[in-house]
């Protein structure tokens, strides 16, 4: 009887293992499955092959198992924050483009890795390979069109004035290369808003989303705006990380096909 | 059985040591030294017994084939030790245990033995096809291993089938048994599982690419020896059991098979693969017919050609930077091209090369429509190597052979002769005209074809999966109801 | 019945852990079916050493008291080291693929290492 | 198409199989055991063969740990180590990976010398040890652990346990000494090894730079 038992449950553990998605999950029920089976033979009076499947088929397989998802089974993303299209709530990471990035995850069964970076790391971080893609906050640079990138929302670079002062941007970014000369430099944009707010700075160079963020905190009610040039936002890849490039444009086009992405727009934009 | 074991305990503790120390290649030729000297001691006498106590102990036993294979690994260590020099140490050590484990699985008469020394000598295996580290290496030998698990399983539920009937693992043991469906299926599983690691066409696609794409000493060593213990394995079990006629049936899919890809095959190592699985059906033919001198040797002169062929081979591709048989032609030196012709004209059957005498010896024994078969197999082979040809006959004039290619041709040439001395009918003038008819119509062969445009598949990971899971349950049909 | 029962386990792991095998087209995710199948043959032959009413093979058991075959339970712990052997390494080999060609569908990994080779 | 063929191809192998269970029961007798193991001074059936009459099987199975070990080891090293690992900062997990380490040990040596008695021998025994080293070195900080368990010294360790554990082994078989003894030490010699071979390969899959 307890052997049926175990035997039933040792099977459906192995099913469902087998069948799901998240390759976490895939190897967490089989290392269960491992557990029962060691029960099992305990149970047809075999101790010894309960113990080695207990240390062996349990512990080591599983353990290595794990090891290898650390290694194979990640993207590391390097995120530049940026409500609504990437931003941590809580214990949580949400957004626009995090909703795209889970959707490449499943595709290409890995699991995400994120890391908040500044908007100048970026570049550094996927030459190095230390990310294999960033995202958020990211109208490409001049030297970053270098690498592979999947547009994905349409932006502008504008010049907003407030009053009198040198102007400010975020550097590394697209942005900053199109300061005028004596134009101060913040690594994250909280800061270039603070210097605003204290009058600092008499305006600054920033896109679309950050303009946004800024009439939110109601900083800009009263400001002349210049338009400058048309970008997008971009998530840009790694050098040799054309893959996933591959993957995400083709995500992005299924969504174009079936309306989601207009429906994924209304809900954040 | 003592000298026996202590010249595979010396191979394996050598080889181990090998790891630790920079004289790795010295180390290798000691093992060398003491195999040798363990085989001299043992051979004659064709000693059995048993390792251990009891009704479990593991059977040994020495007979012709182990000896013949003996002799085989303890000469190709021997070539590999001449051709490589400078290699890192632990290529000398993995190559030092597999000719230990090879020496040890030929002995075996123990199912779950031959089971482990398989084991041992495919993941051997593995590690030489990737140790170079290029992609393409390291995905043959993945595909190598996935491949070969699947078979191995198969055969541990055979193991499972036959101890549960037999109560015993030992192969005599199982020739005393009443053939129910039981034991029927366990053989049907044992011999679906050896043929898996053993090169049979359609359970072993993994071959092509793995022999391939390693280096080319490593796929000397695996053609010539590796999966003829996949072989050595399926004729134990066919023949403790009697399943004689599934070994033919097998011989004459992998040789047909194998013929058909090579002859349409651009790549010369990959070609020569694709050969290896024609050539096994030649031994296959020979176990399933209970031709045993003659599949041995067969066994023992490709595994002297083949290695020769594999050797010039991989000169050839450095020397013209390529591996395509057609741009090589012109290109190379003449020992490089000397080296590859005298391995065609063995592998095709010239005589009196070391293939026509085993080619010969094999025809003998066989039943009339079996001789048919070898014809046909001996015109095709012939054929297939006829595109060689353009790259042999043309080529610079540089001259540097290696001491490994050197020694083999000498043996292939003068262990030829030697056997067509010692067997008269070998030069009747009948076998003389069968063998040189068989070369002749194999050029015609080649003309007429080459332009047909056929093209046989590419046997990637799911389909050659697919194949193995297919040829496996038609093998388990076939044994079920005869 | 206990042996009927694990003998039937066995073989429908077996079949479980192909069917991952052939059917999904990553490569760890086909290592993990490997995995599953290799212990539907443990499992097997572990019920094929269970004779009814038996004890452990250990001595300590009044005599007379039948116990289960110990030899295929010797066989089995052989299998388990052997099957943790080749899956470490394989899964080492899907790493350093990984690595390279940055997916894990083997048909991609397949094309991608064919075009290296060519090269 | 692929689909259908696969799961039919499958299916008809899982009939084959279930058929042949149909013929299979009652196995065959058990052979009496009890004097075999007690000649070789064990009180376990399963000991008595894995160390004693079918010692050779794992001998070879010994080398296909290790080999596989290796291949593990020179697949990854090309890859290069990973950047440092994450230490937990609570000294709560560090203090108890201290006090758990010896317990572990003792668990483990325990297992591998009592294996020709009861459940347990020398594989079990190092794959606790190695796992449980590698768990405890990721509570401490892997790159401190593995200074101190270098590799340089690790490796001629490890195949030095396997050449002894060969020689002994054919000796044994060879001269047919036998005797509780030796199995003891036929356990710890391959509890040595194993827990080197887990040990090494767990941190090569820890810390080398894989994929990203």
């Amino acid at each position: 009887m307890t052997v049926l038992l175990l035997a039933v449950l040792a099977f459906a553990l192995a099913a469902v293992a087998l069948t799901r998605r998240r390759l976490l999950w895939g190897v967490a029920v089989l290392g269960v499955h491992s557990l029962v089976l060691a029960a099992l033979y305990f149970a047809l009076s075999a101790p010894d092959v309960a113990l080695a499947e207990a240390a062996i088929g349990f512990g080591l397989v599983t353990f290595v198992y794990l090891l290898a998802i650390r290694r194979t089974g990640r993207i590391a993303v390097a995120a530049v924050e940026c409500r609504p299209l990437l931003y941590p709530e809580g214990e949580e990471v949400v957004g626009l483009v995090w909703e795209l990035l889970e959707l490449l995850a499943a595709r290409t069964h890995r699991e995400l890795e994120l890391r908040w970076v500044e908007r100048g790391e970026v570049e550094g971080l996927l030459s190095s390979r230390e990310a294999d893609l960033a995202a958020g906050d990211l109208v490409p640079s001049a030297r970053e069109t270098a690498f592979p990138r999947v547009p994905l929302l349409p932006t502008r670079i504008v010049r907003v004035r407030r009053g009198n002062g040198p102007w400010g941007a975020i550097s590394g970014s697209r942005e900053a290369e199109r300061l005028p000369r004596g134009g101060r430099l913040f690594p994250r944009r909280g800061e270039l808003l603070e210097a605003l707010e204290r009058g600092e700075l008499g305006g600054a160079v920033v896109n679309l989303l950050e303009l946004r963020s800024f009439y939110l905190r109601g900083t800009f009610r009263d400001a002349e705006i210049e338009p400058l040039e048309d970008a997008d936002f971009v998530v840009l890849f790694a050098p040799d990380e054309g893959e996933l490039a591959e993957a995400l444009r083709e995500i992005m086009t299924e969504l174009r096909e079936k309306g989601e992405w207009e429906e994924l727009l209304r809900r954040y934009l | 059985m003592t000298a026996a074991l202590l010249g595979v305990l010396g191979y394996f503790g050598f080889g181990i040591i090998c790891f630790l120390i920079p004289r790795a290649r010295f180390l290798s030729a000691l093992a060398l030294v003491c195999g040798t000297i363990s085989f001299a001691i043992w051979a004659p006498g064709f000693p059995r017994g048993h390792l251990g106590l009891g009704d479990w102990a593991i059977p040994w036993e020495g007979d012709a084939l182990a000896a013949a294979f003996w002799g085989l690994s303890l000469f190709l260590h021997a070539v590999l030790l001449l051709e490589e020099v400078g290699k890192p140490r632990h290529f000398y050590a993995l190559l030092t245990l597999l000719f230990g484990t090879v020496l040890s699985l030929v002995l075996s008469r123990d199912l779950f033995n031959l089971y482990i020394s398989l084991e041992l000598t495919s993941l051997i295996a593995f590690l030489l096809v990737g140790l170079e580290g290029r992609a393409a290496q390291v995905w043959a030998s993945l595909k190598y291993l996935i491949l070969t698990s699947c078979g191995m399983i198969l055969y541990l539920l055979g193991v499972g089938f036959i101890y549960a009937r037999a109560g015993s693992l030992s192969l005599p043991a199982l020739s005393a048994m009443p053939p129910d469906t039981a034991i029927r299926l366990g053989v049907g599983l044992l011999l679906a599982g050896a043929a898996a690691k053993g090169g049979v066409f359609l359970y072993a696609q993994w071959l092509p690419t793995a022999h391939g794409y390693a280096p080319s000493s490593v796929s000397a060593v695996l053609s010539g020896l590796v999966v003829k213990m996949g072989i050595v394995a399926m004729a134990r079990i066919a023949g403790a059991y009697g399943a004689g006629d599934v070994l033919v049936a097998l011989g004459l899919i992998t040789g047909f098979l194998g013929i058909y890809h090579a002859f349409w095959e651009k790549r010369i190592k990959v070609f020569l693969a694709y050969s290896t699985m024609s050539q096994l059906g030649y031994m296959l033919l020979g176990f399933g017919w209970g031709a045993w001198e003659g599949a041995l040797a067969y066994a023992v002169a490709h595994g002297l050609f083949k290695p020769l062929l594999f050797l010039a081979a991989g000169r050839a591709e450095d020397e013209a930077g390529t591996h395509l048989i057609q741009r090589l032609a012109g290109k190379l030196m003449l020992s490089t091209r000397l080296g590859l012709g005298l391995g065609t004209v063995a592998i095709a059957g010239l005589p009196p090369l070391a293939g026509y005498a085993a080619k010969g010896l094999l025809f003998l024994n066989l039943p009339p429509w079996g001789k048919w078969a070898l014809f046909a197999l001996s015109v095709g082979t012939a054929a297939s190597f006829s595109k060689l040809l353009p790259t042999i006959v043309r080529g610079r004039k540089g001259w540097k052979p290696t001491w490994g290619q050197f020694t083999l041709g000498l043996v292939v040439v003068g262990g030829g002769v030697a056997l067509c001395i010692g067997k008269a009918s070998l030069l009747a003038p009948s076998s003389l005209i069968s063998g040189l008819g068989a070369i002749a119509a194999g050029y015609v062969v080649f003309h007429l074809l080459r332009k047909l445009p056929l093209r046989p598949p590419h046997w990637r990971l799911d389909e050659s999966l697919l194949a193995l899971f297919l040829a496996g349950c038609a093998l388990l049909f076939w044994v079920l109801l005869h | 019945m206990a042996a009927q029962i694990g003998t039937v386990l066995g073989i429908g792991l077996v079949f479980l852990g192909f069917g991952a095998l052939l059917l999904r087209r990553s490569l760890i995710w086909k290592l993990l079916g490997l995995n599953v199948a290799s212990s539907g043959a443990i499992v097997f032959l572990v019920a094929l050493s269970h004779r009814p009413g038996a004890v452990p093979p250990l001595s300590g058991y009044p005599e007379g008291t039948p116990s289960a075959d110990p030899l295929p339970q010797a066989l089995v712990l052989t299998a388990i080291v052997i099957h943790f052997a080749t899956l470490a390494l394989s899964l080492a080999y899907a790493i350093s693929l990984t690595e390279r060609f940055h997916t894990q569908e083997t048909e991609r990994i397949e094309a991608a290492s064919e075009e290296e080779m060519e090269r | 198409m692929k689909r259908a063929l696969t799961i039919a191809l499958l299916a008809t192998l899982l009939g084959i199989l279930l058929f042949g269970l149909t013929d299979l029961f009652p196995p065959a007798e058990v052979r009496p055991w009890a004097e075999m193991a007690r000649a070789y001074g064990a009180g376990n059936g399963v000991a008595s063969i894995v160390l004693g009459s079918r010692l050779y099987d794992t001998l070879l199975e010994v080398l296909v740990f290790a080999l596989a070990m290796v291949g593990v080891r020179y697949t990854l090293k090309p890859l290069g180590k990973w950047r440092e690992p994450v230490v937990p900062e609570r000294g709560v997990v560090r203090e108890m990976a201290d006090v758990l380490l010896p317990v572990i040990i003792v668990f483990a040596v325990y297992l591998a010398a009592s294996g020709h008695l009861g459940p347990g021998g020398g594989f079990p025994a190092g794959a606790i040890a190695g796992s449980g080293l590698l768990l405890l070195a990721m509570a401490k900080g892997i790159e401190r652990l593995s200074r101190e368990l270098h590799e340089g010294t690790l490796e001629p360790l490890e195949y030095g346990t396997i050449t002894v554990l060969l020689v002994l082994g054919c000796l044994s078989i060879l001269l047919n000494h036998r005797g509780s003894g030796l199995l003891v030490a036929f356990n710890l010699l391959i509890g040595i090894e194993v827990t080197i071979g887990a040990w090494v390969v767990l941190h090569y899959f820890a810390s080398h730079r894989g994929e990203i």
